[in-house]
């Protein structure tokens, strides 16, 4: 009874930091903090995860959310105007309707969530949540596994192809002749052969 | 801790994602949104997993498949935001001529 | 029971935390000093007095810093090294924190120092630490791979993400021995979460101190304290992962635990101070385009042990 | 049980490095404007140091996320191993491929230089 | 009382110190980098001594108070061979002339400092914002709209108008760095423009302070010179020089043993030096300070190689060099060494040899006493002096550095002396 009661508590003051975190969000300048909230909300879901026993799922999504986030943050900081917030600024539209949207669909989930009835099927005792994983990936689900494998090298070679500028401008080589210094001038510094890039990828 | 109060919660993340999908102009943040949403949905699928399906794996199954996806979105997503700003050194889904107009 | 299973393990957690810290301290002074570096005073004694400075110290801000994560950087990193600690079993029933899937906790405390690391040079807003940081993130996006393959090398003969179970695999045979690679290859993982030696991108002497260039007095002590914990901590997973953990003769397990973690701390703080630091391209070179690949192979080495 | 523990070593080490950050402080003025300045040896900035910073190895981080992906997949891999037997070694196999094509590729497209 | 405690533990440590070096500093910086109870650190964040060494010209007394208000309290200032700021006079400010005494100094002022026994200086700066900003702008903090204004006192960065390397034109970083900056040439102040950690844009607003060379040098251009202590101050000049790298490569073990070679210079024998060097440049090699950190890029082209002369120019395949046209060294067999690359790498393996070859042809010179034989020119290790000494050539950094990164920058700088030769001798 305790331990129950006190998994209680744990499971409010985390949703309460989940809904905050993902409120705040939308609400702070700094777009740094705006991924770092982010990633504090999906660390409370993950602890509720584990709370819920899923033992593998919670712990999975701190380290993938820790590096998407990251990735996230740095983006932010690459492309945004004024990525720390240091002037506060809106930039939304449609705000009206939007948060009728969040609030509308808000409502229509939760009176789902609270009308329906789900079937009570707590886990099973002896359940070993990620050998049950490993044994479904590799049984019955083996296609999903396999066609995720092909999607994310797809999903490698495709953000290789757009993001970086080989094609778009040049071979990379050419790519990573140091500025000019002043527009369209002549790379500064270097001579032809470009030694500044050659050999850094080899020669360990 | 019951499937209807984690279903709530997952209800509201998935509202503050709406509305931060639906409201944002710049695409990263965008993404957020949609990053938040996704969020909601797997919380949904385990807390079905591991209260009302007596522990069958495609519960969890489920859940690592949206992470899939979401990290898939994310990279294709910052791919298509570093295409986009080579050619137009703007990266907010209106242009900025409109916000100021 | 409680005893057992929540005081024991974590009083030992907290007593190694400072111990090992300590240790690593006075371990990196004779270190220095085996490379000839002249010490003023006893080894033992300098950490002890350096800490007393940097407590007696102004702490410095920067004119804009975001200062949440200003404040939270250095406690979030010793909260983390803590955590990792935690994981560690120090023998058969005294662990901390037995969760069935504390390798892949052990992964996410990698993935989130890159975070910590990164908040510690970005809220200074200034120009010498955010190079550091944003070279940091480089090298910390890199080497997080190589430690998962490394770990679920050693996942492979336990059938088990759990650190215990990992430990009681290696009953027969350490897997030091039996996975050749995985352990100089982790040890790498260990330099480069510490930002030490060859990998220290975020705070070199180029940025003059990169991610702790402004920051001065009890903050850069708890920044020093908890960079030195988070070795710690790693020595503990690397101990347990590679070494056996708490198995060996005569001894008892946490004293077993702890001499071999000495042992991986003494061999980074020689390491740390032996290779001059790498640039960042090259850096991130090695990591994709050589460690990498040493993982895949290490991974197979394990594949096929563990059916044999 | 355990994550009671890890809750407590969590709130432990937080509590004690903040505490330790603020306590020896609590009395301290705040630093002039110009103690606060950035370190540039004598010299001074024009603007924030906060900026739209130039990353040179932004292609590496999302070939990471794709790869992390694939990690994702290996630890529930990983665990049954042993048990699969030969079908946990085809898909090794598979996973290895996958990588590797994407390191190979990676590399000749320059991903892993300053771009 | 705990506090006192602390503060006598605190006082026992080895005293931090952050120089800001002076015209002819650079001596005692040596000095105080050998002293085992004395840490000299890189940031003033991090030290509780600021020590100025050498005389510091006007211009760059602004500069110098910047630097004085960084350090956190407690904290003082010591002025080594220089004329403090005049607010500081009346702070108790303490002055030491003796390069002897200076050492003990640092390290009795820093446990007086902790112990509370010695007056904190004062701050200089009038404790402003740099521009104005609370109560400004669009809410209050200076800012206005999503770019303007002066948000917390500073503009924030602007877009470029150019570039790029990849196609992606982001903010750029412009800000002025030194001259007290210690990973670079005292004295040398330049204004940097970042893209990332790419340096756009070098330009150098104040010269590095010219370097006092060996009087053996200045004897040499008068009259005829023992070759074996010509070549030993040579030895002990690229040594020197190679602390600082060795300090930016994160070997501060290695920088220390090159420091003490260097200082060895003057009265070891020969061959103890020669044993000593192959040693130490065994360990650079095996602790890839070549392979892991210095960079294969600043290339010098040939008009800027042979603009800066000395091992420089041999390091980029021009072979100058004055020592070959003089009867003494001919008659020791002497033949200039060179490398072809010239890049960083090549220098620092042409300056290993050129010591290498040095130490061989003082053990030469001093079996049969050989001298110099010509007068009026010399090679000095930063290239030939003949009519007039080596001349600052810190303007070539602005065409080599753009298109750096960071550290690769750092080592390029490390890796040449733009410094011009003072017309004074070392003491």
């Amino acid at each position: 009874m305790n331990t129950s009661f006190f998994v209680d508590v744990v499971f409010i003051l985390l949703a309460l930091f989940a809904v905050y975190t993902g409120w705040r969000v939308f609400r702070t300048d700094s777009m740094v903090r705006a991924s770092f909230f982010l990633l504090l909300s999906f660390i409370t879901v993950g602890a509720i995860m584990l709370l819920l026993s899923a033992m593998y799922l919670g712990v999975a999504m701190f380290f993938m959310m820790g590096v998407e986030m990251m990735v996230m943050a740095l983006f932010m900081v690459m492309f945004m105007m004024n990525p720390a917030g240091l002037n506060p600024m809106m930039m939304v539209h449609q705000h009206k309707l939007s948060i009728g949207a969040g609030i509308a669909s808000f409502v229509i989930l939760a009176a789902m969530a609270l009308l329906s009835r789900f079937p009570v099927q707590p886990l099973p005792a002896g359940l070993e949540p990620v050998s049950s994983l490993g044994n479904e990936l590799l049984g019955d689900s083996m296609l999903i596994f396999e066609s995720a494998g092909v999607v994310l090298l797809a999903t490698m070679i495709g953000v290789v192809v757009l993001s970086s500028q080989r094609g778009r401008f040049g071979s990379a080589q050419e790519g990573s002749m140091p500025p000019g210094l002043e527009p369209g001038g002549e790379p500064a510094g270097m001579p032809e052969e470009d030694s500044g890039a050659g050999g850094h990828h080899h020669g360990h | 801790m019951t499937l209807t109060t984690v279903l709530l919660l997952a209800a509201a993340l998935i509202g503050i994602g709406i509305y931060g999908a639906l409201s944002q102009q710049s695409f990263v943040m965008l993404m957020m949104g949609l990053e938040l949403i996704l969020n909601g949905v797997m919380l949904a699928a385990v807390g079905f997993w591991a209260m009302s399906s007596a522990g069958v794996p495609e519960g969890q199954l489920l859940t690592i498949v949206v992470m899939a996806v979401m990290a898939i979105e994310m990279a294709m997503g910052f791919a298509l935001v570093v295409a986009v700003y080579r050619g137009k050194q703007a990266d907010v889904t209106e242009s900025i001529a409109d916000l100021k107009g | 029971m409680i005893l057992d299973q929540l005081i024991w393990p974590l009083l030992l957690v907290f007593a190694t935390l400072g111990g090992g810290v300590y240790l690593l301290a006075v371990l990196d002074g004779l270190a220095a000093r085996s490379f000839g570096l002249p010490q003023a005073q006893s080894v033992w004694l300098l950490p002890l007095s350096r800490g007393a400075w940097l407590l007696s110290q102004q702490a410095n801000v920067t004119e804009a810093p975001d200062w949440w994560g200003w404040r939270l950087a250095p406690a979030l990193y010793l909260t983390l090294a803590a955590i990792g600690l935690a994981l560690v079993p120090w023998s058969r029933d005294w662990v901390a924190t037995d969760i069935t899937t504390s390798l892949v906790l052990w992964g996410s405390v990698e993935a989130l120092a890159t975070v910590v690391i990164f908040l510690q040079g970005w809220s200074a807003n200034t120009h010498l630490a955010l190079i550091g940081a944003y070279r940091y993130v480089a090298l910390g996006l890199s080497y997080i791979l190589i430690s998962m393959f490394v770990l679920i090398g050693v996942t492979l003969p336990a059938e088990s993400l759990a650190l215990t179970q990992v430990v009681a695999s290696q009953q027969e045979l350490w897997n030091v021995l039996r996975q050749p690679l995985g352990l100089p290859l982790f040890l790498i993982v260990g330099l480069s979460i510490t930002f030490r030696g060859p990998f220290n991108l975020a705070d070199s002497t180029d940025l003059a101190g990169g991610t702790s260039v402004e920051v001065s007095g009890p903050q850069r002590l708890v920044w020093e304290f908890a960079r030195s914990a988070m070795l710690v901590a790693f020595s503990g997973i690397a101990t347990t992962a590679f070494l056996g953990g708490w198995l060996g003769p005569w001894l008892p397990g946490p004293l077993w635990v702890m001499l071999k973690m000495l042992a991986v701390l003494a061999i980074l703080a020689w390491l740390g101070r032996w290779f001059a630091r790498i640039t960042p391209e090259r850096c991130i070179s090695l990591m994709w385009l050589a460690l990498l690949p040493l993982s895949f192979i290490d991974l197979i080495w394990a594949g096929v042990e563990a059916l044999l | 049980m355990e994550l009671l523990a890890l809750l407590i070593v969590l709130l432990i080490s937080l509590g004690g490095g903040l505490l330790l950050q603020w306590w020896p402080n609590r009395r301290q003025p705040m630093a002039t404007y110009p103690q606060r300045a950035p370190f540039l040896g004598g010299g001074w900035p024009d603007t924030h140091a906060w900026s739209r910073y130039h990353l040179r190895y932004y292609p590496m981080t999302l070939l990471l996320i794709a790869f992390e992906m694939e990690m994702m997949f290996m630890y529930p891999w990983a665990v049954v191993y042993v048990e699969q037997g030969m079908k946990a070694v085809m898909e090794m196999g598979m996973f290895l491929a996958i990588l590797c094509v994407g390191i190979l590729y990676g590399w000749r497209e320059g991903v892993f230089k300053w771009q | 009382m705990a506090v006192s405690w602390l503060s006598r533990l605190a006082a026992r440590g080895p005293a931090t110190v952050f120089p800001a070096l002076g015209m002819q500093g650079e001596e005692a910086f040596y000095q105080l980098a050998l002293h085992p109870e004395i840490e000299l650190v890189d940031s003033p964040r991090h030290a509780s001594l600021l020590l100025v060494a050498g005389g510091v010209p006007p211009e760059l007394h602004e500069p110098l108070r910047r630097v004085h208000d960084q350090l956190p309290a407690p904290f003082t200032t010591l002025w080594y061979q220089s004329e403090p700021l005049l607010e500081l006079q009346q702070a108790g400010v303490v002055r030491v002339d003796s390069l002897e005494a200076l050492p003990d100094a640092l390290v009795d002022a820093h446990r007086k400092v902790l112990r509370g026994e010695l007056g904190v200086s004062p701050r200089l700066l009038v404790d402003e914002p740099p521009n104005p900003w609370r109560g400004l702008g669009d809410d209050g903090h200076g800012g206005e709209g999503m770019m303007g204004g002066v948000p917390y006192g500073r503009p924030m960065a602007m877009p470029p108008t150019q570039d790029l390397r990849d196609g992606l034109a982001l903010d750029t970083l412009t800000f002025r760095l030194g001259p007290f900056f210690p990973l670079w040439p005292a004295g040398l102040e330049a204004e940097v423009i970042l893209q990332g950690d790419i340096v756009q844009q070098f330009s150098v607003q104040s010269r590095p302070f010219p370097r006092a060379m060996s009087p053996v040098f200045f004897d040499a251009w008068e009259h005829a010179m023992s070759i074996a202590r010509l070549e030993r101050a040579r030895v002990q000049y690229h040594l020197r020089a190679l602390f600082h790298a060795l300090h930016l490569a994160g070997l501060p073990d290695l920088a220390w043993r090159a420091l003490r070679l260097a200082e060895a210079c003057d009265r070891q024998t020969i061959t103890a030096l020669e044993k000593g060097f192959k040693d130490f440049e065994r360990c650079l090699k095996r602790r890839g300070f070549f392979a892991l950190h210095l960079p294969t890029c600043g290339t010098l082209n040939t008009e800027h190689a042979e603009a800066l002369g000395g091992f420089a120019a041999r390091a980029a395949g021009i072979e100058g060099d004055a020592r070959r046209d003089d009867e003494g060294y001919r008659r020791l067999g002497f033949s200039a060494i060179s490398q072809q690359a010239g890049d960083t790498q090549s220098r620092w393996r042409q300056r290993l040899a050129e010591v290498a070859q040095s130490l061989t042809l003082a053990a030469r010179a001093q079996q049969n006493d050989a001298v110099t034989a010509t007068t009026g020119v010399v090679e000095t290790p930063r290239g030939v002096w003949r009519d007039e000494r080596p001349g600052d050539a810190s303007a070539l950094l602005e065409k080599l550095l753009p298109g750096l990164e960071w550290g690769e920058a750092l080592a390029t700088i490390a890796s040449l002396d733009v410094a011009g030769v003072s017309q004074w001798a070392r003491p």
